[in-house]
């Protein structure tokens, strides 16, 4: 094994040696710098290496062969193993992606980069504090020069303001060294001791200062305005060494300096960490420039390890794992997000689009933004998980909220930049494709990879990319290249398959949503056999959600439930994203998903503290105050996910905008999710209290004023596919009331609404989508007549509105018989009062649905159009059968549904014997109604026909006009603003309070990171006093609290 | 479970029985008007007349295969209603073919021959039609809610959803009658009523001077003869469930004729005497005025 | 005697970090820096220094093994000279600075170049 | 109403006045003074609204009169003007920029009387004939008589008999 | 013509352009047909008591007639005993009453009506100015014989007539209409060409199909 001293040798070594060199023999050098980078590398590896297999002792090298306080002393443990390799790594392919620009400077600023790195180095592996600060030192001056290679002009102002700002700490930094010595006697690591610091007279404030210096460095909030400009202005593969290797031994430095300050000073690493990482993630999100919104993410990132660092107290074990997650996100996705943007011309983030044309980078792209936001199955999901976990096993709920939030608005800006790039317009300036600058990125793609595959390994929850459905959605990733038949093909047999070989394992509960997830998603992608080409991106994303969905109802502990939720999330937001113009609304359905993530989290976080049990148990003996929290966050997460009014400004956007065959499966599928976490909570915890107040009543008001909002907004909506975004909103209101109603009928109805809602939203979606491709618009008064060209699509319609309207004989009366007998036995009245009103609203915007589409009068332009696509088709013509099936016999889904009720609602269970169906209260039997209906119907329309058989088929301008004749269609058609009489009664109830509660936050946060922004001024003076400023603040808050 | 292949044959008898009624019944409400008015009136076998003019009308013409639907739904939910409610009480002759479905059945079924309606008339493409439909569903989402408060209300209060059942617990003199034992809801049920019965002041839906008879514009001939035979089934099969909910039922046909035509006088008093709302106004006025008391008759129950 | 080095340190760099935040001019600052070096140097003199300890030097006298109690660390004299050489790198990379500084604006007022903000 | 001719006669060249009643009297305007006078009325002397436009076919002296009547509402006071154009290629300038309603009296005095109003709007689309190819039928040279024998069938056994002697016959058959 | 009415060309949402002609796209242009009587006589005789028993007008008034038609709704006339009431739409009306002068263009619109009415269907002439054009006999735009243009089945004399002459009117059409003579509909079907002559002669923008389905 090589001595730890060999890399920082090795450095040194190679500097001197480019010294020698000739100004010329620049290749020449820089291979050796290369070469030293790398076997700086490599000597990290192998003690990464050694400890992690052979589990090696830490190491200790003593300079001069005198033990401490005599001579410095290195430390090469695994922490500092891990550290070194990857800034050696990061060093190193930083200097592969400088190339040029090193091979244009010469050997100087090849001996800097060196120095850079070993300084780095050297602030990990030291244990003296005066050598600490000659390493910063050292990067001090490093930085300085290496801010030069930049092409940007503005970095040499960016390189002076941090050498003012570093003057200063640095003054901070040796007063606080020199007083420590004074204190302590040592000024070694190992000897100094907490006591110390604590006898000796100022001993405290010593501490402090050093401290506060090196925690400068790790750029807080406010202190951090010369950071950022140097993160704009560096030459990018600069900026992603200086965010990823500085980062890393500073914190590393502060977390030396945390030992050494005893546990008293870990709040005020956390109290700074999270302050920064919020303060950080709000003023970046008015940032356009990827550069400095970079520098915004860095320093929150950084805020936010230095925030876990200060909670090393509860993390126990967890420390390293959860801290070591954190940074090894961060480096990855930090380095790659750079040396992107190296490649990116334009320096507004709206010009990332560009790398659409280059599968490998965009992939990159979105790795490394996952990465960053902590999505599984990437390291900071894990960090994540336990940082949540222990957060709120001690109670520091506060901080769990805060780190949450500032998390959330993290989200948002990186999602909206992931927006930007896969959606706005290309630009026209193409990517430079420097084969080194490539390489590098791929090899921070690698590692990130690696790393999540790493922390899986290393989790205690077990592998997520170990899961099956996960592995085949990333499979596709592979089989991108193949035509998009294929890959539906593989699929739909894949998904099939895997129902076939797992079904027996689900209770009927679960199968219910099994069937829906893993039979009904194949049907819906009958419809994407419609697709030409290669389709790319789609099934990779449409993939992750099934698998996400399909571990959802496989999950049986807190965890993977959560990765569950989470793949699903993200595969979704990917779907929505597809969208022509769904690119707002993908953001703000992906940033209520995670807001609902979090608190999910932080739910699953409480419970999963209370009771290792798995899941369902763990939630059952949840009792007192905690389960009233556990269940209202749970309830508000997964709410989110319903859209129930409040929540819902996401949802018509998002369903309305995605293409054809996706609508259905977001809203036919995906939403079924959100109802399936609420039927988990609730039969595990049922009634719960929070402070008094019964929420599942307050649940029974919400799904009730979801169902009459949702129905009411749907009936003003003139476009097809948003009238049935906001129609969901409204069943899922219904659904979730049933659930609320917390009966055994109110359940047997959620659950008829979880399979009717599939079948007739997926059908509906399928024909307007059809329709709205054949007609070019989504306008529903823009079409009109097309029941002649499109018979089909509108039986598929005809056949939906019945079932969703609860019109007998077709299935959703049943619905809507078991909804009246479940609320004869429920204990709320008034909400019925809302519920019973909005059926029949239901009933008006399906009507304007198949009217304004289907009836009345054809347009010119729509003349010539012909029935939509066989295979969109094809899928709605399964469905109309499955609901004529259904309407017949309910009992081959419900039935068992029924049975499995009684353990958890024994009263009140449906009779199923003979063809008719008879509760406490009344009875129905399906057969018999469509046998009547159907006969009185058939023979009234023979009779009908038979008399009419001479009828004189007449064309659509043959109405009687009062004498006069229409002109054209578009005047003749009464569409728009079908229901202007109902706007005139009640419009009143649909003004977008919600909409504009929302947009008023985002607005606020928007106004806020402006304004905080201007903070920095640019001018070095200004950021020194912000340190100084920064410093005080601390004192006081340090004093004070 | 054997089938009483009997139950067909009666079941159309009660048909027969309630399609002269209705048409009587019809002939002689327009009949009173007109003597209200001072006038002699329309013979009493006028409508008969009608229905057999237009049968006999030799032309027809149609806009489409949902033109001929909209007819056929509406005529099948009127006979549909009729036969999901036992018509006598006691009498498994009349007791139709309830067997299939309870109160819910038949609170839902009502929107079978309106959804019938407003397709087949849009289908025609007629504007006027389609005006005709929106006012009409608008005012009926408001005109149901009431009726709906009110059967939850008595469904509570009897702890069934059977017809027959409820019939049954009001048997045995007059206060027995959910009309005294839950007023509230029975006053909202019946303010309910007037908005379905397309009389003054909601009709207008139909509004012949502005929007020449709304939704039936393009009907003629036959289609307009099978809505006449709806319009003398649908309004007596609406009363049924009335009389049966809110006043005792009926034991044997007089009392049948005699209920309904009570109930049905309910609607033409106030039709006779009020002007015609705006549908934004019967909407409002439903929800001012009847939706309280029937949400005031389920919290008390 | 310490104590008057130690205060005389904390007033230069008082002097030096006042000088350096208030003047426009670079080579104004980078002197003030200079000055508060200085300052920051005296202070690791006067405050290295612990009463009652010994040269360190290992000797019989001061065995090794209560060498760390005994004895005054060198490591601070050194640290001194340490932190002057690097003081005087920096000193020399701003001068660097602001001579690019200068030659890319042809001024030396500090706030002229604050094109990076926000 | 003569003050304000009188008054009026100051600032236009006005031709005759002619006062009908106390509060309605017509005044003849030369053509190209119309408009002044109109904003002048509308503007100044409380005339306030287009009350009609209309012409009268003076075929003998081959001119057509256009009238333009307008009305004072607070005053209560009614005052023409009469303006004559050549009957040859009748044309006048249009006034519906002063009068958005006066559009559609031109409409009508295009479609019956051949006036042009150049610029008004739809001047030149059918008004209420449908399908009119002919002469302008409100032309007294167009004779209807002739028009409605050629055009329209006749029924025969029609009599036409002077109303005052048939009434007359009929009621008082003695004294005949 | 309406340039509404003219052939134009259209783009598809798909791009493709293509011609729509609104007379042929949005018109039947079926012609009528004689419709034969039911086969069996009882059947006829039946059908035709009961067309005469109810008779359906049709709520279009031309002239001053349309004064003289409101009184048969009141009790002094109450015209609904007799099986006479008024529809607000052709579709459902069997006789059209003629109530006066007819200028051509409404002439235009009185077919277009008649045309929409089931057959069979009936016309009563009201007045002179039908008969003959009575006092607009010279007229530039009022037709003189409306049987002409349409099959007339009773003309009430008068100028105007007044509603006991209506009630007389009615009472002679149910009369013809039980004889089984009220076949205006299939002599209109019959001699459509001479019919659709005298129409256009007089009506001369002739812009929709020949019958108005």
């Amino acid at each position: 094994m090589v001595s730890a001293i060999v890399i920082i040798a090795a450095a040194l070594a190679a500097e001197f040696m480019l010294g020698l060199f000739n100004e010329r023999w620049r290749a020449a050098a820089y291979g050796v710098t290369l070469f030293a980078l790398g076997f700086m590398a490599f000597i990290s590896a192998e003690w990464v290496w050694a400890f992690a297999v052979y589990d090696a002792q830490p190491a200790e090298i003593f300079t001069a062969g005198v033990q401490p306080p005599f001579a410095i002393n290195l430390r090469m443990g695994f922490p500092e193993a891990a550290l070194t390799l990857l800034i050696n790594l990061t060093g190193l392919f930083s200097a592969l992606y400088l190339r040029r620009a090193l091979l244009e400077k010469g050997r100087a600023a090849m001996a800097v980069l060196l120095v850079f790195v070993m300084a780095q180095n050297g602030i990990v592996l030291t244990r003296d504090i005066f050598n600490l600060f000659v390493f910063f030192e050292l990067a001090v001056i490093a930085t300085g020069g290496l801010m030069l290679l930049s092409e940007d002009e503005r970095a040499v102002a960016a390189g002076f303001k941090y050498l003012i700002v570093s003057q200063v700490i640095s003054a901070f930094l040796l007063i606080g060294i020199i007083f420590s010595y004074h204190a302590t006697g040592v000024l070694n690591f190992d000897l100094m001791r907490p006591e110390h610091f604590a006898a000796a007279q100022g001993g405290a404030i010593a501490f402090f200062l050093m401290f506060i210096a090196v925690v400068a460095e790790l750029k807080p909030f406010p202190a951090n305005g010369w950071a950022l400009d140097i993160y704009e202005s560096a030459h990018p593969a600069f900026a992603g060494l200086f965010s990823v290797a500085s980062a890393a031994a500073t914190l590393y430095a502060v977390d030396k300096l945390l030992v050494l300050g005893g546990p008293a000073w870990l709040p005020v690493a956390t109290g700074i960490g999270v302050v920064t990482f919020i303060a950080a993630n709000l003023l970046a999100l008015p940032q356009r420039n990827d550069r400095r919104l970079l520098g915004y993410s860095s320093v929150a990132q950084i805020g936010l390890i230095l925030a876990v660092l200060g909670q090393r107290d509860i993390l126990g074990d967890h420390y390293f794992f959860v801290a070591g997650g954190l940074i090894a996100a961060h480096a990855a996705a930090k380095a790659g997000l750079y040396w992107l943007s190296g490649l990116v011309a334009s320096r507004d983030i709206i010009g990332w689009s560009t790398l659409r044309g280059h599968p490998v980078l965009i992939f990159a792209f979105v790795s490394f933004i996952a990465l960053l936001t902590g999505l599984p199955p990437f390291p900071g999901f894990y960090a994540k998980w336990e940082l949540a976990v222990a957060l709120a096993g001690s109670g520091r709920y506060i901080l769990l909220a805060l780190i949450l939030i500032g998390a959330l608005i993290e989200a948002g800006y990186l999602f909206r930049w992931l927006g930007y790039a896969l959606k706005r317009d290309k630009p026209s300036e193409e990517i430079s494709c420097d084969p080194s600058a490539v390489t590098a990125i791929i090899a921070a793609l690698a590692a990130g990879w690696a790393f999540a595959y790493l922390w899986g390994d290393l989790s205690a929850h077990g592998n997520i990319l170990h899961a099956v459905p996960l592995l085949f959605a990333l499979s596709f990733l592979l089989l991108d290249w193949l035509p998009a038949w294929v890959k539906n093909t593989v699929a739909i047999v894949g998904m099939v398959g895997y129902f076939i070989l797992n079904y027996t394992d689900y209770d009927p509960l679960r199968l219910i949503f099994a069937v829906i997830i893993l039979i009904g998603g194949p049907v819906i992608l009958l419809a994407s056999y419609d697709a030409h080409g290669r389709r790319i991106g789609f099934y990779p994303s449409a993939m992750l959600m099934y698998a996400g969905l399909t571990q959802l109802i496989g999950a049986t502990d807190f965890f993977s439930f959560f990765v569950a939720w989470e793949l699903l999330t993200v595969g979704s937001y990917f779907l929505i994203l597809r969208g022509k113009h769904s690119e707002p609304h993908a953001l703000s359905y992906i940033i209520f998903s995670l807001g609902g993530a979090f608190l999910i989290l932080t739910g699953f976080a409480l419970a999963a503290t209370v009771s290792p049990l798995p899941m369902f148990e763990a939630l059952q003996h949840l009792t007192g105050e905690t389960a009233g929290w556990v269940f209202l966050l749970l309830a508000v997460g997964f709410m989110t996910k319903t859209a129930a009014i409040g929540l819902h400004i996401w949802l018509p956007g998002a369903h309305a905008e995605a293409e054809t065959d996706v609508s259905p499966m977001v809203s036919g599928i995906l939403l079924k999710a959100g109802l399936y976490g609420l039927m988990v909570l609730m039969l595990a915890m049922g009634k719960q209290r929070f402070y008094g107040i019964d929420i599942v009543h307050v649940m029974l008001w919400v799904g009730a004023l979801s169902a009459l909002l949702g129905n009411l907004m749907a009936i003003f909506e003139e476009d097809a596919k948003r009238l049935l975004a906001y129609s969901s909103i409204g069943q899922m209101g219904y659904a979730l009331f049933g659930l609320a109603l917390m009966n055994h009928l109110g359940w047997v109805m959620a659950l008829m609404f979880v399979i009717n809602h599939y079948i007739y939203k997926s059908m509906l979606f399928l024909s307007a989508g059809g329709v709205a491709k054949r007609t070019g618009t989504r306008l529903m008064y823009k079409m009109g007549g097309l029941i002649t060209l499109m018979p089909l699509s509108f039986i598929a319609v005809l056949i939906g509105i019945i079932a969703v309207s609860g019109v007998p004989p077709l299935s959703g009366f049943g619905g809507r018989w078991i909804f009246y007998n479940a609320i004869l036995s429920a204990e709320h009245r008034l909400p019925m009062v809302i519920t019973f009103f909005s059926g029949p609203i239901a009933f008006l915007y399906l009507f304007r649905l198949i009217h304004t589409v289907f009836l009345g009068q054809l347009k010119d332009e729509n003349r010539r159009i012909k029935e939509a696509p066989f295979w969109v088709i094809l899928p709605q013509m399964l469905y109309v059968g499955l609901l004529m099936a259904f309407a017949i016999v309910p009992g081959l889904a419900l039935r068992r549904v029924d049975t499995y009720l009684n353990q958890f609602f024994p009263e009140g269970g449906l009779n199923w014997e003979g063809i008719t169906i008879t509760s406490q209260f009344g009875y129905w039997s399906p057969v018999s109604i469509m046998i009547i209906v159907c006969a009185i119907f058939g023979s009234l329309f023979a009779w009908l026909m038979f008399i009419n058989r001479r009828a004189q088929k007449v064309k659509q301008f043959n109405i009687v006009f009062a004498a006069e004749r229409p002109y054209r269609p578009e005047t003749t058609h009464f569409a728009w603003n079908f229901f202007a009489p109902y706007r005139k009664a009640l419009g009143f109830l649909v003004q977008p309070f919600v909409t504009r509660f929302w947009e008023t936050i985002a607005d606020i946060l928007h106004t806020a990171g402006d304004i905080g922004r201007r903070l920095y001024t640019g001018n070095p003076q200004t950021y020194a006093l912000h340190f100084l400023a920064f410093v005080v603040i601390v004192y006081f808050f340090w004093t004070g609290g | 479970m054997q089938f009483d292949w009997m139950k067909i044959p009666y079941a159309l008898l009660t048909l027969f029985i309630v399609i002269n009624f209705g048409y009587l019944l019809n002939s002689f409400i327009a009949k009173i008007a007109a003597r209200v008015g001072r006038r002699r009136g329309i013979p009493i076998w006028q409508t008969y007349i009608d229905v057999a003019k237009n049968y006999g009308l030799r032309t027809s013409i149609t806009h489409g295969v949902m033109f001929y639907l909209g007819p056929v739904f509406r005529l099948s939910g009127g006979v549909g209603l009729l036969l999901f409610v036992p018509s006598i009480y006691g009498s498994s002759m009349f007791s139709n073919l309830s067997f299939a479905g309870d109160l819910i059945l038949a609170l839902y079924f009502v929107f079978f021959g309106t959804l019938g309606m407003a397709l087949g008339a849009a289908e025609s493409g007629h504007p006027y039609s389609a005006i005709g439909i929106t006012r009409g569903l608008s005012q009926v989402t408001a005109a149901e809610l009431p009726f709906a408060l009110a059967i939850f209300s008595v469904a509570l209060q009897y702890q069934t959803l059977s017809v027959t059942d409820i019939v049954a617990a009001q048997q045995g003199g007059i206060l027995h009658w959910t009309l005294f034992t839950n007023p509230l809801a029975v006053v909202a049920a019946m303010l309910s009523f007037l908005g379905s019965m397309m009389r003054p002041p909601f009709d207008v839906v139909l509004a012949p001077q502005e929007i020449p008879i709304g939704p039936p514009t393009e009907y003629h001939s036959s289609y307009l003869a099978l809505m006449q035979t709806n319009r003398a089934i649908f309004p007596i099969a609406k009363i049924v469930i009335y009389m049966n909910l809110f006043f005792g039922g009926a034991t044997d046909w007089p009392t049948f004729f005699l209920k309904v035509f009570l109930i049905y006088m309910w609607s033409v008093f106030v039709g006779v005497s009020f002007p015609r709302f705006r549908v934004d106004q019967s909407i409002r006025w439903f929800l001012i005025w009847a939706v309280p008391i029937g949400v005031l008759s389920i919290v008390l129950v | 005697m310490a104590h008057l080095a130690m205060a005389t340190g904390f007033i230069l760099i008082l002097i030096g970090f006042y000088g350096a935040l208030t003047n426009r001019n670079i080579l104004r600052m980078i002197v003030a820096f200079t000055v508060a070096d200085s300052g920051v140097n005296l202070v690791l003199v006067a405050v290295g220094y612990m009463r009652g300890r010994t040269a360190p030097i290992l000797d019989n006298t001061v065995p090794a093994a209560e060498a760390a109690a005994r004895i005054i660390d060198p490591v601070p004299q050194a640290l001194v000279l340490t932190a002057i050489v690097i003081g005087v790198g920096v000193t020399a990379l701003m001068l660097a600075y602001s001579y690019k500084l200068y030659e890319k604006k042809r001024t030396l007022d500090i706030t002229k170049h604050t094109e990076l903000k926000w | 109403m003569r003050e304000l001719y009188e008054q009026l006669k100051r600032l236009f060249p006005l031709g005759e006045y002619t006062e009908q009643r106390r509060d309605l009297a017509f005044v003849t305007v030369p053509k190209d003074h119309l408009r002044p006078l109109l904003i002048h009325l509308r503007d100044r002397e409380g005339f306030t609204h287009l009350v009609l436009l209309t012409a009268v076919d003076w075929i003998e002296e081959g001119r057509f009169q256009l009238t333009y009547l307008m009305n004072d509402r607070a005053g209560k006071r009614d005052l023409g003007l009469r303006v004559l154009i050549p009957r040859d290629g009748a044309a006048m300038e249009g006034i519906h920029d002063l009068w958005p309603t006066a559009a559609t009296y031109q409409r009508e005095l295009r479609e019956m009387f051949g006036i042009d109003f150049p610029g008004s709007p739809r001047v030149n689309g059918e008004f209420i004939l449908e399908g009119w190819t002919g002469m302008p039928p409100y032309r007294r040279d167009f004779d209807t008589k002739k028009f409605s024998e050629e055009n329209f069938n006749h029924r025969p056994g029609r009599a036409t008999k002077d109303p005052a002697k048939h009434m007359k016959d009929k009621l008082y058959p003695d004294e005949a | 013509m309406k340039d509404e009415l003219k052939k134009r060309l259209v783009k598809g949402p798909d791009g493709v352009e293509f011609e729509v002609d609104p007379l042929r796209d949005y018109y039947c242009d079926a012609r009528p047909q004689v419709e034969p009587p039911a086969i069996s006589k009882i059947v006829e005789d039946f059908f035709n008591w009961a067309r005469a028993e109810s008779l359906w007008i049709l709520g279009f008034a031309t002239g001053c007639g349309a004064i003289e038609m409101r009184p048969l709704m009141t009790p002094r006339f109450d015209a609904y005993r007799f099986g006479v009431q008024w529809r607000p739409t052709p579709r459902q009306s069997n006789l059209f009453i003629i109530s006066g002068y007819l200028s051509t263009k409404t002439l235009k619109r009185v077919i277009r009506s008649y045309e929409q009415m089931q057959s069979p269907k009936y016309v009563m002439g009201l007045g002179s100015c039908t008969i003959n054009g009575g006092m607009y006999w010279d007229s530039y735009n009022t037709i003189k014989r409306l049987d002409d243009y349409l099959p007339v089945d009773v003309y009430v004399a008068g100028c105007m007539p007044r509603p006991e002459a209506l009630l007389a009117g009615f009472e002679e059409l149910k009369r013809i209409i039980r004889e089984g003579k009220g076949e205006g509909a299939n002599k209109y079907a019959a001699e459509f060409d001479r019919y659709k002559a005298n129409q256009k002669k007089v009506i001369h923008d002739w812009d929709m199909p020949d019958y108005n389905w």
